[in-house]
């Protein structure tokens, strides 16, 4: 086989978490492509969870709709989950509790006594280990592959531990191969050795911060941003910086105003509860043409919603929840890769052009882990925009001079100077302003200001606003989505073209300011465009109305019932939208 | 040598004449002076208000932010940079209604900021509703049949936060009022000081007069000394807080720059930003 | 004359805003039509001021670009205004600060001694009087016209002062008839004698809001919001309610969220920070299908901005603001009566579709005074949508029931009851629920109240969501616009009707469910369609684009500058853009 | 007869077993009980955290607001119906992180509603951060090497803040704390009881063991008597707040229905919204 789905399902606390933790490092190890998409609930102990790692030789950028393996630990994780089964596939069940194998389950259903060989050997929480061995009976590899990972994993524990774990993968090993006949194992093809990084978005954006030079970080929790925090807290002190947890997130969003404005390169990041609080601070890093960066991980919404699921339903929001107009760039990653580059980009932009910047990802990105290629620090690079250093500051009484922060300059950036400089004085307010942050409220200068923020972007850019993959000139279709549907894109794409459809697809990276020119003529070009989201209005769809029109070639597909939008579900839905004929060959 | 007139600019305030905040104003100026601080070291950090307008009119760096954020935005800068000396400042309705979270909390972090509340017990930019530290009865725009809240006591709350320093004075008291802000600056950690500075519009209450009959120095209070918390929130609360001077100081408590693990020495702002390829490649091999 | 305009300008804390009411009710009570403007700026004393009514024998909803009196207290007033007025103009000084004309004002200029006739009678303020009664003696009115008022608004300081006032709008006038010579005067023509209110949309509202039963407000002050609480606190406590002032906005909306959840109509209303500020609250309503109005006075944004100037510039932050998909309404009154009728709606709204309504309006119009007819309870209903009283309650401890506040009815909008009734015991949360509000996370739970919250709106729309002047089947020029521009626009169009232009003109009240298909006939029967608003974005332009395209024939007038659109401004403005060639006629 | 069966539901809470909320919860129903209310007459409002879930568990009117925020609801809701019995609970972090300024003022506010925080001094549902309640030194997921503020004092700032009913209690010892809210649901006013109430996964400090051994009852201290408040603060500055019991109580301050003039006997939702004609026109003559 080129590629596997398994999966682990159990109540939260029962360690299906560090389970999926350590079944995929040991395939990343041997140099395999995973994807891994965790389902859980907005509790701390019970409730069903589990977590699904596609392996694969080839890169992936999603978990798929299938299941081959799914390891369970009570009756509950099947009845949730059979129905993913292939038909030659295997439920391994925990013969505590009886399971049953439903009517209609073409599967394989082994029940295998997880608990009780743990149990033998001294702790139920090792019914995980048992069950990776028994995993590795049916795909015919060797158990011992995971040993240097358990020894990594629980270092901190002890050797006894560690020793007790590995014997339990090796019972579980053994166990399947001696009960099981006849064992028809399904092994996998080998994987290309290159080197690979294997991560999450969120842990791709600490990373991002760091190379981007970011030394300090204002948050408060929540799902599923807090990762951010928690990876960063570990790494920001040693350059010297480090993580605040704040108040609220009005604190963090200002206290990292106020840490840009002070000459640091400072973010928060949060989700949507928490960028509703943030709108009025947005709207003061604008005004003041303060760099900041916020990092948004979407989640379910309105409201608390859904904490723990995927939802694309922040993009309006973003782009124009605070009040009054202002000068801001979104950006939407879509891979773990782009997470990272686009991190480290986001903070250039927000100080080149001194605006706020919003880096939107989503709780599938943000959270599931992906393979990815090394990244590379030499492909990052750190520009500051205009910063005027130390100057001859007017020492004289009488001549005291402000500086103009906010002079009328055609491209509408001005110098920046950081607190400390001498000869930069100057004033800086979120009330209009002159040319020296002087409030002034006469209509000239209104509108001369307002002019040159808003000229800041006028012709804003970035390399590829959008990701693309043309396979046509004249297509029959032509897909748009953003953020961490783009695997399913590409994977249903492939199969439309396998049936013979001419298909384009096109990721959206730069969400505001919307690049309508570029965008222009992929649409034109298109026989029907399906634009593919997760939340219930089109968002998406109506920014591209709104720029663009195409009303009567653009469909929708939206999902907003919180779980991720899976290759073979698009698929499905996208053939039963397809109005025109296929190109006759 | 810096006088005050090193902190003075060219803009008139636009506070009505009489206004307390005037002589904030000066006395932040003075004790800049005082200590020898020069003005593109200083920045003042204000809120929404007509206390607000003040880091307009200091010849300093300054930061007027959003109403009830001046404390978040303060720290960050000092974060920023902890060569700085940071100034926050602001009135009784940033402070107390809307910030007054921020208030606590800036308090427990104790950070090296000193924040300088303008105490007119009353609303005035947005023309005279009740503050929190309004008194009950008080009548304004919004409470015209008197208000029915119990005030804020400043005091008791900082100390009951855990301030390392606490301080109140009158804005007509320059002398007093320029040395406590320079003890607060002095001060390591952060230093709160309330400061009565009268509403001639709005406030026909709390006036210059009344706070003259009823404002007591503890420094007039026998064997009173401010190393000590119980004694100073027992003198508070039998005072009514009608007391200035320096009520409470703990100079052995650490400030948040001084206990954070590895925390950079040198100002982040001076900090190189790039990575050298093997801090990065340790960054990375984590995930490999 | 049929229409005047007069302007009296100083500095602020100088009473001319009591001026400029004791002016303008003294024209009220004569039964003319009238328009007030105030300009004033950010401080508390000091700082220029001024406030223009315009006075007509017809219905006006607007100030207008010209001046015929400007009444001065010093130079600054003059430098600043003089530009306003017509060529036969009067501009009556104070003498005192020996006041300069400007060399190309072309007005009459009369120094008068203001300042020094009231110190004379004891006390400079009075000087106010003075120059009333100066006026009065330029449009040759008796001065004892303005005694009622007088006596009215100085009743609770006395005689004395009474009869000092008195005594100075005598002076005033009888200054003007002895040394003007000769002295051209500018009568007006009479006035239909007819009942009139004349108020401030502030005004209007906060009547709308004690019409519509509603006895609680919650509220942070703000400009240009305060008034209403400031005009409530006086009046509910008479109908058992009252004003409550909060530590901030967020406490005010959620304050107003849980007594609406008690089954009182309650309410907030702020100003674009205010706003931000509740974007979380906004959603929680949303979610929990709880009713709320939020009036949002739009003020010079972003940030703190110009908080005493006009502009537009939070319509998509109320559409799109808060994170995550919510049912919402927003309705734009465009006059003091809209702004009562719609008020009472939005309360009826917000009630019968369990759903935030978004009550939005303007400086221009919440701070402006406009006359208009007697408001009529009869024209206003109370409609409070589904609730359920008392019913049996399940009182055996087995079988407790849960009330269905949730249930998936088709209308998506299912019973509400109060807290305390018998039966109703339910739950109610921000997070994703069942139909008795207990939090679920199930895909199918979600997509099916999803969909119900979401269908509560489908085919929503008011009556008139759009304000219409239909002047030709196919006209040359389509006004769109929102808000106070109406008066400007009206007059504009009338304009340019004179001048052989047909012109249609639309004035949107429902922002929001945007009311598309009932526009677009107008759209498409018109051959240039200008969108006119106040902000730099062209957020009413994007929301047209974004539902029915139009990009070829759309064009944009925005302000931006925190000043009113006036008629002759927007005449020109207009005229300048025309693409079509005029009807032959 | 009511018993706290009544109050209770058939939702099995997702708490984790042995979660210190469970008898908070039973507290509640019993302390509803024995006051003999009834279901319908009862709201719990709450906060979001695990301890917001508590909303859902008790047979009653419940409201699971937003982050913070249920004390503003709460208030609302009370305005509405003064005849209903209103609940606010919630977590430390919701009551005294983002929530602190909602509580302070409450507190201020004085209205006849109930205030439970389930303090574990620490944030649970979002696995194990820092909270103002955490203490100096301990270790979490955001301060790996251990927090540096200084915790909040919830007895120290009711008290500062001018509460009219102080309580503080241990979720293990059902009793008391049963009548201590039933004493806050008596109270005239706003009653603030903070609830130790472990966190069994993600604090190994502040654990049941660790507060059997450090809690003391205020009934133990000799001459305590919990209507002078200077001593109550005194005791709970000595005590470092490891006290229990009804630490404050001030019968005299009339609660905020009772100040507000002309505030409507019967509860605002009874009202009837119409106007007459003549009160519209009452209304509308000051404009004519
Ligand atoms: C979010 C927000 N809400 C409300 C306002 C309006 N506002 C401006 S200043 C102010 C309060 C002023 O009182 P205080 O802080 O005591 O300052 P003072 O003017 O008395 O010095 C308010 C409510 C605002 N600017 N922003
Ligand atoms: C505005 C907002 N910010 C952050 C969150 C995420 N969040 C949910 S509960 C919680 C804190 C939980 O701690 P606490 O209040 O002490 O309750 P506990 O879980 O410990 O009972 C946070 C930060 C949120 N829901 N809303
Ligand atoms: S209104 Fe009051 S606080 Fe504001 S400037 Fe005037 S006197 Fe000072
Ligand atoms: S995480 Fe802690 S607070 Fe939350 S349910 Fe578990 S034990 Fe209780
Ligand atoms: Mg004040
Ligand atoms: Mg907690």
């Amino acid at each position: 086989m080129r590629q596997l789905s398994w999966k682990i399902g159990g109540q939260q606390g029962e360690g299906i978490e560090s389970t999926g933790e350590i079944f995929s490092a040991g395939f990343h190890k041997l140099g395999y492509f995973l994807n891994a998409y965790r389902h859980f609930s907005s509790r701390i102990k019970g409730g069903h969870t589990n977590i699904k790692v596609r392996i694969s030789t080839k890169p992936i950028y999603t978990i798929n709709d299938d299941l081959d393996i799914l390891i369970a630990f009570d009756q509950e994780t099947i009845d949730i989950n059979y129905r993913e089964l292939n038909k030659n596939g295997f439920i391994l069940v925990d013969l505590k509790g009886s399971p049953k194998k439903p009517a209609d389950c073409p599967a394989r259903f082994y029940p295998i006594p997880f608990t009780k060989i743990a149990m033998n050997l001294g702790n139920v929480v090792m019914k995980n280990m048992v069950a990776i061995g028994a995993t590795c009976a049916i795909l015919d590899l060797q158990p011992s592959m995971f040993k240097p990972i358990i020894e990594d994993m629980f270092q901190h524990k002890g050797n006894t531990i560690i020793q007790r774990n590995v014997k339990a993968l090796q019972e579980g090993y053994e166990y399947v191969q001696r009960e099981i006949h006849p064992l028809q194992t399904i092994p996998l093809a080998p994987p290309k050795k290159e080197q690979k990084m294997y991560l999450t978005g969120n842990e791709a954006i600490g990373l991002g911060t760091i190379a981007a030079g970011c030394r300090l970080m204002f948050a408060y929790p929540i799902t599923p941003a807090s990762d951010i925090m928690e990876y960063l807290i570990k790494k920001l002190p040693k350059f010297g910086g480090t993580v605040i947890q704040t108040e609220d997130e009005i604190a963090a969003c200002t206290m990292a105003i106020g840490a840009n404005y002070g000459g640091v390169r400072a973010f928060t990041a949060s989700s949507g509860p928490g960028l509703s609080l943030m709108m009025e601070s947005i709207g003061l890093a604008g005004m003041t043409e303060t760099p900041v960066v916020i990092v948004n991980t979407q989640r379910g919404g309105p409201s608390t919603g859904l904490p723990t699921k995927q939802e694309h339903s922040d993009v309006f929001a973003m782009i124009f929840g605070n009040h009054g107009e202002i000068p801001k760039v979104v950006i939407a990653p879509s891979t773990v890769e782009e997470a990272f580059y686009d991190t480290v980009e986001a903070f250039n932009i927000a100080e080149e052009y001194q605006i706020p910047v919003i880096l939107l990802t989503d709780l599938q990105l943000s959270l599931g882990k992906q393979t990815t290629k090394p990244f590379k620090l030499e492909r990052t690079e750190i520009r500051r925009g205009k910063i005027t250093e130390e100057m001859e500051g007017e020492k004289d009484e009488k001549n005291k001079s402000y500086f103009k922060r906010y002079e009328l300059v055609p491209s509408g950036i001005s110098n920046r100077v950081f607190p400390g400089t001498r000869g930069g004085i100057h004033h800086v307010t979120g009330v209009e302003h002159d040319e020296t942050g002087r409030p002034v409220e006469s209509a000239l200068n209104r509108k001369k200001q307002m002019d040159k923020r808003m000229t800041k972007l006028q012709t804003f850019t970035i390399q590829s606003p959008f990701v693309k993959k043309i396979y046509g000139e004249h297509p029959d279709l032509l897909l748009i989505g953003f953020n961490s549907t783009r695997g399913a894109i590409e994977e249903a794409t492939e199969r439309l073209i396998s049936e013979g459809y001419v298909v384009n697809h096109l990721h959206i990276r730069l969400l505001h300011p919307f690049p309508k020119e570029e965008i222009k003529p992929y649409m034109e070009a298109a026989k029907q465009i399906i634009i593919i989201e997760q939340n219930a209005t089109g968002q998406l769809k109506n920014l591209i109305h709104m720029h663009l029109g195409f009303f009567d070639r653009t469909f929708s597909i939206n999902k907003y019932d919180g779980t991720p939008l899976l290759p073979n579900e698009l698929f499905h839905r996208i053939k039963g939208m397809i109005k025109t004929k296929k190109e006759e060959t | 040598m810096v006088t005050f007139k090193d902190f003075r600019n060219q803009v008139k305030p636009n506070w009505c004449p009489g206004c307390g905040d005037f002589s904030v104003q000066a006395s932040i100026q003075r004790a800049a002076a005082n200590l020898g601080l020069t003005p593109e070291n200083l920045v003042i950090v204000s809120g929404i208000g007509c206390s607000g307008r003040i880091s307009g009119y200091i010849y300093a760096y300054g930061f007027h932010g959003i109403h009830g954020r001046s404390l978040p935005i303060a720290q960050g800068l000092k974060m920023a940079n902890r060569d700085l000396t940071v100034i926050a400042s602001g009135g009784d309705g940033d402070g107390f209604a809307i910030g007054l979270g921020h208030t606590i909390h800036a308090i427990r972090r104790n950070m090296d900021i000193t924040y300088i509340v303008m105490d007119n017990q009353v609303y005035g930019l947005t023309k005279g509703q009740t503050s929190p530290r309004s008194d009950s009865g008080f009548i304004t725009q919004s409470t015209p049949t008197g208000s029915i809240d119990q005030p804020i006591s400043p005091l008791e709350v900082a100390l009951a936060s855990g301030a390392t320093f606490v301080a109140q004075s009158f804005s007509s008291n320059v002398k007093e009022l320029t040395s406590l802000i320079e003890e607060g600056i002095r001060h390591k950690g952060f230093s709160f000081i309330n400061v009565f500075s009268p509403c001639v519009t709005y406030n026909k209450v709390n006036t210059y007069q009344w706070f003259k009959t009823h404002l007591k120095k503890v420094s007039d209070i026998e064997n009173y000394h401010p190393f000590d918390r119980q004694m100073a929130m027992k003198t508070v609360m039998e005072t009514g807080g009608l007391i200035t001077g320096l009520i409470y100081q703990n100079k052995n408590q650490l400030s948040y720059q001084d206990l954070l693990p590895d925390y950079s020495d040198q100002p982040l702002t001076k900090a190189n930003l790039h990575l050298t390829t093997e801090e990065f490649h340790q960054l990375i091999t984590e995930f490999m």
